[in-house]
């Protein structure tokens, strides 16, 4: 009992962010709407970003901004620091989806210029028809 | 630390991520989306990482809503879904 | 269509769930993804840089090759959208 | 009151007059507030792309209080185009310098051959140089991607 406790508390984070990768996911494979499926796909890209930071988390440590005096006259002890380098990859991760958001978006103003609707059935008709 | 907030923001993070993909109306999944990119920026910044918390709230709740409600404005509001 | 959806979720969802048996807990300091190299770029980027906000450090020095492509795909992200969405004004 | 429900009714809706006097001058703090988040990165959370992301944010801002037209009348298409392509030949251009001027590719302690300073200094000034390429060409294309999905590609009415 006490050992799963300790397990809930140490993990429950990682579970909530299988939740919504799973949200995400869901949206991705299962709505008609394109516009659905490209919000679950932001929703799946901010669940991976958020697990990403998260194993950058040091208990009790302070944020990746040192003081420059003091780091250069005693050095910096890495365990009191937070991982810098997922954020630095996350960084990019956020910029990047915001580029493919708007291109997706742009797709989908000429799908809806060409057929008329932005539902996946509809559309699947138009062409075969 | 407070845990009961980081748990309280993270559930409504869940909350909101239901609410984008099960709501009708496309601007409002819109809008939704940007308070789920700003609950999210929240829990970055609890985590330590202000540069990313930083990015996500001028990027995510910022930016990306402004181009979905645009390409919204340009085709059509409604979903069957 | 929707069934087989929330299968193919509930299927993934319990693959990853068992994967984070092997996770370190939240917040060590000793998880492998802390020890490596996070730790030579943490004690070493305010001697060799002088830039007391260590994202930036390492963005645009230690890492500037993934920064110099990821400026070239926004870039490319701009043309994308002009080149699938402008008419001619004509 | 009649005059004014009477002048209201001829304007299109969602135009006001408070909101455009006060987006006129709230603009130009927030160019500046980005421009201080690009310069500031090296001390305080901030850097390229957020600093770009914010001055791109100010003229999409000009584009929903006012409309398409005033947003280009403020930053024409050309010189969009223009800051865009400096912003990557920026980055570019100072990875190849360093290059040429015998270090390793993106190695800024070589560019102490053109002007003489310490390694370090010249570390923390290479990165400043190249968070404003990043942010020039991050603004460029935000307000690009935005001008093109309000208007649907005919840059003549917007959002």
């Amino acid at each position: 009992m006490q050992q799963l406790l300790t397990e809930i508390v140490a993990k429950y984070n990682y579970w909530l962010y299988v939740v919504l990768m799973m949200i995400g996911f869901y949206a991705m494979i299962g709505k008609r709407n394109l516009v659905k499926k490209l919000l679950g796909m932001n929703i799946f890209q901010t669940a991976i970003i958020l697990f990403y930071v998260s194993i950058g988390v040091k208990r009790g440590a302070n944020i990746p901004i040192v003081d420059k005096h003091a780091a250069l006259s005693h050095g910096i002890d890495a365990a009191q620091v937070i991982n810098p380098l997922p954020h630095v990859l996350m960084l990019t991760a956020i910029v990047v989806s915001v580029s493919v958001t708007g291109v997706a978006l742009a797709i989908l103003v000429r799908i809806h210029r060409e057929y008329g609707t932005l539902e996946e059935d509809e559309i699947l008709e138009k062409i075969s028809s | 630390m407070i845990w009961q907030l980081d748990q309280f923001v993270l559930l409504l993070v869940v909350i909101c991520a239901v609410a984008v993909i099960t709501v009708r109306d496309l601007l409002s999944a819109a809008v939704i989306f940007g308070v789920y990119s700003f609950l999210m920026c929240l829990l970055w910044a609890k985590m330590g990482a202000v540069d990313v918390a930083f990015t996500e709230a001028t990027v995510g709740a910022g930016i990306s809503t402004v181009l979905f409600i645009a390409a919204i404005f340009r085709t059509t509001r409604r979903s069957k879904d | 269509m929707k069934t087989f959806a929330l299968l193919a979720t509930l299927a993934t969802g319990i693959l990853l769930l068992y994967g984070t048996r092997d996770f370190a807990p939240w917040g060590d300091p000793a998880s492998p993804a802390s020890s490596h190299v996070s730790r030579v770029y943490i004690e070493r980027a305010v001697e060799e840089t002088h830039v007391p906000n260590l994202v930036s450090a390492i963005l645009g020095d230690y890492r500037s090759y993934d920064t110099m492509f990821e400026t070239v795909v926004i870039y490319c992200a701009g043309l994308a959208v002009v080149s699938v969405l402008r008419r001619n004004r004509s | 009151m009649k005059l004014l429900q009477e002048r209201a009714k001829g304007r299109p809706a969602g135009d006001s007059l408070i909101i455009r006097t006060s987006v006129r001058l709230l603009v130009p703090f927030i160019q500046l507030y980005g421009l201080y988040v690009i310069v500031h990165g090296h001390y305080s959370p901030g850097g390229g792309f957020q600093g770009g992301v914010v001055l791109g944010a100010s003229f999409i801002l000009l584009a929903l209080a006012y409309d398409l037209k005033t947003s280009l009348r403020y930053m024409s298409e050309g010189a969009n185009v223009l800051l865009g392509n400096a912003g990557v030949l920026i980055f570019i251009g100072i990875a190849v310098l360093c290059a040429l001027l015998g270090g390793l590719f993106l190695d800024y302690a070589a560019l102490a051959r053109l002007i003489p300073m310490a390694a370090e200094e010249w570390r923390s000034f290479g990165i400043f140089l190249v968070e404003l390429g990043v942010g020039l060409t991050v603004m460029s294309s935000m307000v690009s991607l935005f001008w093109d999905l309000a208007s649907g590609g005919d840059m003549e009415e917007g959002l």
